[in-house]
């Protein structure tokens, strides 16, 4: 119940080439995230599989059934819209109780279902208002809520937690961990944030401009990325890229992550050791990213765990630990 | 919208045209005449008589007979275009704007056609339609085997005000139709597609989604209609002369208050019981509007998208 | 400098006539002023005339509605008072009774027409069905019966939707004969006659037979409606006035013959009545500005060469002329001709009596038509008029 | 939009009801064309049959082109529809966006006011117009009728205006204020564009009945130069009989010119026209 | 130009009181960051500022001129909505020009400074469509777009990365930090981002229910935050709040951050040390957070550099460091 496949969906509006090409499996079960960067065609995938844009070519199909060109009210699909999407004159209660309504739920049971959506979502105290009289983050969590009310077999949440704070959003997250393991049900994620994708995901899609880049497990893709796209967008920040060629390697790039490179005060020598000076310094808390500019390699962050202090414009050196490196040819690719 | 304390001349410049303009050429003139009901004339002159008019209106039989008759026809021309006018015309708005509906521009102009027709066009052609003695609406009977069913209809009291009203909600379905599928075009795609995730779709979703949502916009068309019925005039006036037969059985207020006011045939015109009769129908229907201003459109709730 | 003169009017049928024979001959004998003909619709007539002539708008001749609607606009001071002009010597007292003050001292319309009531009748469909025109109502009824046998052709055409037809060229069609003309109508106007007395309701009494004679679903039959089952050949006789002699010429396009017969009397022998109702005459707008020459035209109008040249080209239209006219159309020279045999008299609910409310001419249409549809008996119908007249008319109290 | 979401049955439903609408709508339009090409006898003798070669006869259409002037006529007409358009739309519009926009005191009975002019027929005014306009020398002139229309329509643009008005996102206009704009240019260039379904579903409204007016015509410009369509072909219209085939014929013509506005103006009925505005 | 003050503001929709008494200064230049949790009025407050929601009772003041009855355009504010707020009728050229083509700027010069907006929200290609055809992101960065084409004296932001993903929104952080230097305008900023607020922020705001709970420089909220609030919101993952008494402690809460505490795998004992058993791992890439159930403590959070391996149920012990604890009475305030 739940499985997905996707094989050479395309999707154009009008000229446009929106997705151009995708193959995908989502076991039953699964949880899938789509990550990619913004515009890339997150949305307009999942979209499709809902049913509620058509698919320009190729087949959409659940449980080995095509479902191209079943309507969405039935193909069992809840999803969170990144705009919402709320109906305007219901409550938040009937917001999230009218799928279960509409499926002849009995009213007792449906008031139960909502209220334990809502007391989940810290709603309970704004039940009974209008869309129109909540903040921002209180309208993404009522779409939240009427996504999980129901039982389907296919979850689709489009940035579901953009608007929440970070304690809001961890606890959500958590709830819809347990909901993917408590109902068993495929859940379809797209998402911008790091943890969120990381945490959640037992697989990860990487899209860039309508194609599927990579595709794996969380770790895997961060441990083994297929190329640099993918490489730099898991991982936050960034990997740092640097010139092979002036570090005497054969491949085009090196990518080290920020938390692979080291730091030291002062300018010294050596094969693995990059002297530069810092740019600026971002203090988080509990750890501290330096900006160092490099002649050979451009500006190349460090991250570091808990507090430290380099003074602006001070020399520094960076010690790169090769083990940790990636190596890229001039295309990008990864050379393993 | 935040509240400015300063002056807000722009409120000012924005009413001031159209308040001129109507002010000027509608609001004085009509109350000028309305004013005439306070009058009356006496061996020629104009004597004031203050509420002596309405006194006969309501208390004379002869004049509040057919002043009830009038109202109570009204009523029913009214009540038949609640009952089909704005149904047909909401069902066919909502058919019109389902996405992706081939030739829908089409249907939404043919249906709109007769909305355009002129009166007497639409009286010829009914009365043509429906005589007996032309054959169209017998012969279309005759040809399904209903032919017994077939009456004269614009000639039986019974039926003459029913068909009067039909006919116009023939030729006026296109106003709501429009209006309605102009409120319909403003709900956004996304909160439809959230109710066809939610399982929510065909009539369900008529009834829970774009109907509440279309709310004020039917409010506005119950009003129009409302008030479009209290004036009617040309209709029957057309297709039943002023003195809406068959026995009064087609009179309302607006042919009566035509009657009257501009006079018939040998009868003499009587702005003062006219503006009489005006006045009483005006507070008829400032009576409904007001209700509807205060009671119902309140109470609307309307949505920004 | 020309003067040009609007002159108002519901005849818009008659906008070609105007344009093309009348007009020419005035302005060909009188340079200097011009003549526009400016007709609005019909029913909307009179509004349209008191609006404008209120608000002074309105033109500088003024065709005027027999009775209470002018008189209403000369008490008003809106039409000028033209007892003194040269012409009005043309017009006998009747002819100018319908544009005069109640005591008849002042005139202030040159009269121009009159019509006629009768039958007109399928001359085609009477030959073939061996018929004669009927003079008496016995006669008149066992036509109508034989046709309806034949059930070639409906007996008579006639609808009520309308109801005017039930109540002019029914009632009023063949009233006269019961009330004998001008007596029983001034009697009325005098309260000496009620209208519940028998010489009113007898005529009901007719009307209530014809149902049986009138097309299918004639309840709903229009006046146009009637006019096209008549002049289609549908229907054999057609209750009417003489205004349709022109309009009916040309429909029937020569596809049978007309004849006419007055309104049949109640027993042979009874002296006969017709109505032969005062209509249409010209007024001046009191405020123009240009009383002389509105004058000029009012005097030509009421000359006869206007006569003349009007009832020739409005066949059916009766001049109210002094001086004979030369009639050229044969089925007018036919109702014309029962001006010789029969009492005219005008159409009884027209002068006084239609002053008050309700309104008795309007009650009268609507009694009519009940009547011929059955839904109200004669007896009812009359004694709502009566009550009806009697609640504001003194002398009728 | 989805093929997905286009289920068959529901639209072979939705195509059923409304072509049997349509036929309903359409067959006594297709009377009246079919008979305006007809002569009078054919007319009456069957009403429902095409024309044939015998009963084909353009005369209607001659003896309208043969009477008055009626391409003037129609200009006149075209020119007070579309100048009384245009003020009442615009008018209406500020109207109903003072109205809809700013909360102020007397707002409410402000919007009454403006809607007491649907509630009694304007015919009733027609002396004191008339006197206004004898006053003002417009008599016979297409800008009595201009003003006249004008007026007659502003309650009824104000009143559908407003309640669509009230419908346009007040984050929007935040934004156009945010953005500098004065009130006057968030009129103008937010909310305007944003409300054109309303704007045409008023415009067509407000037209119909002006097209077809007779009585201010009547009234106000009965000169040659300045008759409408419909009071041009109210000459057809006789005491005792009325030449039909010359009626259907100007009358039938005289829908062209609304249709054609209606078929502009209809284009404006445009979906999803606030889509992508907010969240 | 510039200098906000706020005295006493507060804000009731109806009877619902939103913003219950707010007093804040803002210098000049100044970078203001609030944040708190979803629903606690930073919108609302945003838009008081705007001017764009009246003030109930106190005063809002700019350079000192009180500003409460001025209207919006009259203000020289820029925004960016929390919904966006975007004119769907104009293109996203248009949408960001309006605002200057309504100051008379000239045609070219618009043209130029779209130009420039959109090649730096990576919009170049875009600059042709209405928002209807734009993902979510992109609309968002149009409506960062409409704001930063000016050139006003205050600019407020409400949430305005939320939708990016992180790549973009590093470097659009990193834009708006650049526009702040350059402009010298005066900012006021609303996330739930930890790291925007960290590093964009003069000054965090943290709000809760409409109140302000503390106001204070990044690293000082984060090192000296007064309250268990400020705590448990500075800092992600939330700080661990420990049972005091057990550790034999006078106070009532002891705060760790995840950062400060040690982890080690099997049981151990000591006066600083807690055993427990791992609940579950989180393996972010660059760290790896373990969630750990202790007996006197509830569920606690660490949170470690580098990738680790924990297994689940495994018994651990936790260090902790209390010198880097903070103590908080029953009340949730700080004991300093
Ligand atoms: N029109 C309204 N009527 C009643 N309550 C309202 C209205 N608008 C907002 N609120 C309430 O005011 C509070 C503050 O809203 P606001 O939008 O300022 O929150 P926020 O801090 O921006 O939240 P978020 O981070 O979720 O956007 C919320 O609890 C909301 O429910
Ligand atoms: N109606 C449309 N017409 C043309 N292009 C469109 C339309 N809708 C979306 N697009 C384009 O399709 C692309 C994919 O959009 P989509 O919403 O799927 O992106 P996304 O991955 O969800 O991005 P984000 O993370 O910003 O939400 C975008 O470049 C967008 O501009
Ligand atoms: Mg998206
Ligand atoms: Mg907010």
């Amino acid at each position: 119940m739940g499985a997905l496949t996707l094989s050479q969906v395309t999707k154009s509006f009008g000229k446009t080439d929106v997705i151009k090409g995708v193959d995908l499996n989502v076991d039953e079960g699964e949880f899938c995230v789509f990550v990619g960067p913004s515009g890339c065609g997150k949305s307009t995938l999942l979209r499709m599989i809902a049913g509620l844009e058509d698919v320009t070519s190729g087949e959409v199909a659940l449980d080995g059934v095509r479902i191209n060109d079943l309507p969405p009210a039935r193909r069992e699909i809840a999803m969170v819209f990144q705009s919402y999407a709320l109906y305007p004159h219901l409550s938040v209660r009937d917001n999230m109780g009218l799928a279960l309504k509409q499926a002849g739920v009995a009213k007792a049971e449906i008031a139960q279902a909502t209220d334990r959506a809502g007391a989940m979502l810290a709603l309970d105290a704004l039940m009974e208002r209008r869309p129109a009289e909540l903040s921002g983050g209180q309208r993404q969590r009522v779409a939240i809520g009427r996504a999980i009310v129901r039982t389907p077999k296919l979850f689709l949440f489009d940035e579901p937690l953009s608007n929440l704070d970070a304690a809001l959003r961890v606890q959500t997250r958590i709830e819809i961990a347990r909901l993917h393991r408590d109902l068993g049900a495929t859940m379809i994620y797209v998402t911008h944030d790091q943890v969120e994708a990381m945490t959640l995901a037992d697989k990860i899609v990487v899209l860039r401009a309508g194609r599927v880049e990579q595709v794996g497990r969380p770790m895997d893709l961060y441990n083994d990325p297929d190329n640099t796209f993918v490489a730099g967008f898991i991982g936050s920040p960034q990997m740092n890229f640097l010139n092979a060629g002036r570090l005497g390697l054969s491949s085009d790039k090196l990518g080290i992550r920020p938390e692979h490179l080291g730091l030291d005060h002062g300018a010294s020598a050596g094969t693995d050791r990059i002297p530069g000076r810092v740019s600026h310094v971002e203090k988080l808390g509990g750890e501290t990213l330096v900006y160092v500019n490099t002649q050979d390699h451009g500006l190349l962050t460090v991250r570091m765990f808990g507090e430290h202090d380099f003074a602006v414009d001070g020399a520094v050196t960076l010690r790169i630990d090769p083990a940790r490196g990636f190596h890229f040819d001039a295309e990008g690719r990864r050379i393993r | 919208m935040a509240q400015r304390k300063q002056i807000r001349w722009h409120i000012a410049v924005f009413l001031a045209p159209a308040v001129l303009v109507y002010t000027a050429i509608m609001i004085v003139p009509l109350f000028g005449t309305l004013n005439l009901s306070l009058f009356n004339l006496e061996q020629g002159n104009r004597v004031f008589v203050g509420m002596r008019n309405f006194a006969t209106l309501f208390g004379d039989p002869r004049w509040s007979e057919a002043f009830w008759n009038a109202l109570g026809n009204n009523t029913w021309f009214f009540v038949v275009h609640m009952l089909v006018q704005n149904p047909i015309g909401v069902m066919l708005a909502a058919l019109l704007s389902s996405p992706r509906l081939r030739g829908a521009a089409f249907y939404r102009t043919a249906i709109f056609i007769p909305t355009i027709l002129s009166f007497v066009i639409v009286g010829f052609v009914w009365k043509l339609i429906l005589s007996p003695i032309w054959g169209i609406a017998p012969g279309m009977l005759d040809a399904v085997g209903l032919k017994s069913l077939f009456a004269p209809w614009l000639g039986k009291e019974e039926y003459a005000l029913t068909t009067l009203a039909l006919i116009s909600v023939w030729q006026f379905v296109g106003i709501p139709m429009m209006l309605i599928y102009a409120a319909m075009l403003s709900i956004p795609d996304e909160v439809i597609e959230a109710a066809e995730m939610d399982g929510v779709t065909g009539w369900a979703q008529f009834w829970k989604i774009k109907l509440p949502l279309i709310l004020p916009a039917i409010g506005i068309i119950s009003i129009l209609t409302f008030v479009g019925n209290f004036n009617a005039f040309d209709l029957i006036y057309v297709t039943q002369g002023a003195l809406a037969g068959p026995d009064f059985s087609t009179d309302i207020l607006g042919t009566f208050l035509y009657r009257t006011f501009f006079g018939f045939q040998l009868q003499i015109g009587d702005p003062h019981m006219g503006a009489t009769i005006a006045t009483a129908m005006f507070g008829i229907i400032l009576l409904g509007v007001c209700f509807y201003l205060f009671a119902i459109q309140r109470r609307l709730r309307r949505y920004q998208f | 400098q020309d003067v040009t003169l609007t002159i108002e009017s519901w005849r818009n049928d008659d906008l070609a006539i105007w344009q093309e024979k009348i007009i020419p001959a005035f302005e060909a004998a009188n340079p200097g002023i011009k003549i526009v003909f400016a007709p609005s619709a019909p029913a909307e007539y009179n509004a349209v005339l008191n609006s404008k002539l209120d608000a002074g708008s309105a033109g500088d001749l003024v065709t005027c509605r027999p009775f209470d609607a002018s008189l209403e606009l000369f008490n008003k001071g809106k039409l000028a008072d033209l007892s003194d002009m040269a012409a009005m010597a043309n017009f006998s007292d009747v002819a100018k009774s319908a544009w005069q003050t109640d005591d008849a001292a002042k005139t202030f319309c040159v009269p121009m027409a009159s019509v006629i009531h009768g039958f007109i009748y399928n001359k085609a469909a009477f030959e073939q069905l061996g018929l004669t025109p009927p003079k008496t109502e016995a006669e008149f009824f066992a036509v109508l019966d034989k046709i309806k046998e034949d059930g070639t052709y409906i007996p008579m055409a006639m609808g009520t939707n309308d109801q005017w037809e039930a109540a002019t060229m029914g009632y009023q069609n063949i009233g006269p004969n019961y009330w004998h003309g001008e007596e029983g109508r001034k009697a009325l106007i005098a309260g000496t006659q009620k209208l519940t007395d028998e010489p009113w309701v007898a005529p009901f009494r007719q009307l209530a037979k014809w149902k049986d004679y009138l097309g299918d679903g004639f309840e709903a039959q229009t006046y146009p409606d009637s006019q096209n089952l008549f002049t289609l050949g549908r229907a054999a006789i057609y209750p009417t006035g003489s205004w349709e002699i022109g309009v009916f010429g040309p429909q029937i396009g020569g596809a049978f013959e007309m004849g006419a017969f007055p309104p049949p009397v109640p027993a042979d022998g009874d002296k006969c009545y017709i109505s032969d109702h005062t209509d249409i005459a010209m007024g001046m707008n009191a405020a123009t500005k240009h009383p002389e020459e509105a004058k000029k035209f009012l005097e030509w109008v009421g000359s006869s060469e206007f006569a003349t040249l009007y009832a020739n080209a409005l066949p059916g239209f009766f001049s109210l002329n002094s001086a004979p006219v030369e009639m050229q159309d044969p089925l007018a020279k036919e109702f014309v001709s029962w001006r010789e045999t029969c009492e005219p008299t005008i159409r009884s609910t027209y002068q006084i009596l239609s002053r008050g409310t309700p309104n008795l001419e309007n009650e009268t249409w609507n009694a009519s038509a009940n009547v011929i549809k059955g839904t109200e008996t004669p007896e009812d119908a009359a004694k709502r008029l009566q009550e009806g007249l009697a609640s504001w008319y003194e002398p009728q109290k | 939009m989805s093929l997905a979401r286009h289920s068959a049955p529901r639209s072979i439903a939705a195509h059923a009801v409304l072509l049997a609408y349509t036929l309903i709508a359409l067959f006594p339009v297709f009377v009246i064309v079919v008979n305006s090409f007809k002569n009078r006898r054919a007319i009456f003798a069957d009403p429902l049959a095409l024309p044939s070669a015998g009963t084909f006869d353009l005369i209607g259409y001659k003896t309208v082109l043969a009477q008055g002037d009626f391409l003037q006529y129609f200009l006149n007409s075209m020119t007070v529809t579309v100048a009384s358009l245009f003020f009442v739309l615009l008018f209406g519009a500020m109207a109903a966006f003072a109205l809809s926009e700013y909360r102020f005191r007397g707002n409410m009975l402000m919007g009454l006011y403006l809607a007491l002019g649907i509630m009694i027929p304007i015919r009733l005014g027609t002396v004191a117009i008339l006197q206004l306009m004898v006053a003002s020398g417009l008599v016979n002139t297409l800008t009595a009728l201009i003003l006249v229309y004008t007026a007659q329509g502003l309650p009824l643009a104000v009143f559908i205006l407003s309640e669509f008005m009230r419908g346009v996102s007040a984050d929007l206009k935040d934004a156009g204020r945010i953005d500098g704009l004065s009130e006057y240019r968030i009129f103008f260039r937010l909310v305007l564009p944003l409300v054109r379904p309303a704007m045409a579903t008023v415009a067509v409204f407000t037209m119909i009945p002006i097209w077809n007016d007779l009585w201010f015509p009547l009234i106000l410009a009965p000169s040659e130069a300045t008759k409408t369509i419909t009071l041009g072909s109210q000459v057809f219209i006789g005491q005792f009989v009325t030449n039909w085939n010359a009626v259907l014929a100007a009358l039938g013509l005289a829908i062209v010119p609304v249709l054609v506005l209606y078929l502009i103006f209809s284009r404006q009925l445009i979906r999803g026209i606030t889509a992508g505005a907010v969240k």
